[in-house]
């Protein structure tokens, strides 16, 4: 099973291997490193690792930076069996979810500007609470409102190495449909004044 | 009640704003919203808002708020043009149908993440991770200096200790008592305690000295045999011979 | 990665690769094939995995008839990251290591009387776990309390070449450290049983 050639050392290759194997998070290369106790560089070993187990069973996938093993995309017929969906996520929580990604950060009212609708408070709770997004600091505005974008874990739970991954966002950003959200059609603004942030 | 996309627009629970409503009635004109006709959807929304107030359908008022709007966006597409009218009309429009698309680009976007190979649903972590540990140890640092101050701190803190209590300037209880009663009797009138305290009296002797003449005139103002005075608490103290 | 020749089909090789490593405990070739919903014969899928992995980080081992994958047992060092973090010995525990040293071999029961204050169960397993103190057999009396000494490693880190290098009481008087300066104040002092080492 091991590939011919490479500068790799075996041996570290075979611990970094292991690490990833067994940790229960996505890692970083420092926090790899960390185990190994030594200065080595990992890009090589990483890469030549994800070389060796791709086409296999088992992937080695790097999202938001970390790296964790995970089983192969087209196997899930057989792995899906005797599990349980997880919850679906209602039709505001979804675009909610992918406005705040697309557009990151944004604050609460962006996000209802672009649905013309108000939303519910929970709705950004269960995205939350899913660990796909956080708050993000304020926008230095009247009332600082509270911004929003996603995390480590959204990108890692829908399979994206990077923002730059999400599906068509060269696209809508191409067609200026990412562009910051014009305020001049006040007839279309939601009216929250006690919005809760 | 006729057509029947007439059942599909009264379906209001469906819509999730009027955004959302003008969204479909688009898709139900042109699949790419950069073809629609702003007007005929105009019209379209209008005609939906008639059908719900014929029925007697309450709308919210953000419906209603947009049905305004489209009407007056309406009448000001179909006027003659002016040319310094602000806001441009066509602008207008041109907004709306941008709105439109981002909505649009939006839920696809939304559809095509959720249709993602999804972590824990399409793909999986392993079942059952080893996990990594960290384990902390401690280095104890110590010293020959901290052994060896250690070491004396306990024996001395056990090697016999004689207390050697130091002879120290006082005055006796008996000593205050015989002073003040001989002083008594030469005295006419109300004095001041300091005043029965030896002339060279300093520091620690005199507070000794202060605190016994003290104790003595109250031992001797018991006994009758002297009268005491003090306006107030902490005032100064006389004593006189009783009368 | 792929080992050239065999005649287990890669699907079914992948499928059960997946399987093993989604699993949450060993699983049976039986439980396997429910997964699968196939009627294949797995051992061969299972020696061929087993095989491929040989050498690896990570490698498929069987026990009692159910299989798993595990890191492979000579890396578990790196699945544990040590860290070493610098402490003071605390004073309970610094001055029973004097009178240790200065009376070896002691029982607890002695360091408590030299020092006048009863010492916790940490106390000495610090002083165990720093290497400087060990057992020395026990006192032949009553309850054979246990005797404790001091190990080269102690000698060793205080730079003693041997305990006749301890400085003598002459040497601790001459340093002023046996002047009762502090002593009523020591003798006051408030030491909890559960003392912090």
């Amino acid at each position: 099973m091991r590939t011919a050639g490479g500068t790799v050392p075996d041996d570290l290759l075979r611990a970094a291997e292991a690490i990833l194997f067994a940790a229960t998070e996505p890692l970083t290369p420092d926090a790899i490193r960390a185990h190994l106790g030594l200065a080595a560089d990992l890009r090589p070993v990483l890469e030549r690792l994800r070389a060796e187990y791709a086409g296999r069973g088992i992937e080695l996938v790097e999202r938001a930076g970390r790296w964790h093993f995970q089983t192969a995309a087209d196997l899930a017929h057989v792995l899906r069996r005797d599990r349980e969906e997880p919850r679906r996520l209602s039709r505001a929580a979804t675009e909610t979810l992918a406005i705040i990604a697309y557009h990151e950060p944004v604050t609460r009212a962006e996000v209802e500007a672009i649905r013309g609708v108000q939303i519910s408070k929970g709705t950004i709770d269960v995205l939350m609470e899913a660990g796909w997004v956080r708050p993000a600091g304020r926008r230095e505005v009247p009332g600082r409102p509270l911004l929003y974008a996603t995390t480590p874990g959204f990108l890692a739970h829908f399979g994206l190495s990077s923002r730059r991954d999400l599906p068509g966002m060269e696209d809508l950003r191409a067609a200026g449909l990412l562009d910051p959200i014009d305020h001049a059609m006040a007839a279309f603004e939601v009216e929250s004044p006690a919005e809760q942030d | 009640m006729d057509a029947p996309d007439n059942t599909l627009l009264l379906d209001l629970d469906g819509w999730e704003g009027p955004l959302d409503l003008l969204l479909a009635l688009a898709r139900q004109q042109k699949v790419d919203l950069r073809e629609i006709s702003i007007l005929a959807l105009t019209e379209q929304y209008l005609g939906f808002v008639e059908q719900a107030r014929a029925l007697r359908l309450e709308l919210a008022a953000d419906y209603l708020v947009m049905a305004a709007w489209l009407a007056y966006l309406k009448s000001a597409l179909l006027l003659p043009r002016e040319p310094e009218q602000d806001p441009d009309p066509e602008e207008l429009a041109l907004r709306l149908q941008l709105r439109l698309e981002r909505l649009q680009a939006m839920r696809e976007a939304g559809a095509r993440l959720m249709a993602r190979d999804r972590l824990g649903r399409d793909v999986f972590p392993r079942g059952a991770p080893e996990g990594l540990r960290t384990v902390r140890h401690a280095r104890w640092q110590a010293g020959i200096y901290d052994l060896m101050s250690a070491y004396g701190r306990v024996s001395a803190r056990n090697r016999p200790v004689m207390h050697v209590v130091a002879d120290r300037p006082v005055m006796t209880l008996e000593a205050a008592l015989a002073r003040i009663s001989a002083l008594l009797g030469t005295r006419v009138s109300w004095s001041a305690i300091e005043s029965f305290l030896p002339g060279q009296a300093q520091g620690a002797f005199r507070r000794s000295a202060l605190a016994s003449s003290f104790l003595a005139a109250l031992e001797l103002a018991r006994q009758g045999r002297v009268e005491l005075r003090q306006a107030a608490p902490f005032a100064p103290l006389y004593l006189r011979a009783p009368a």
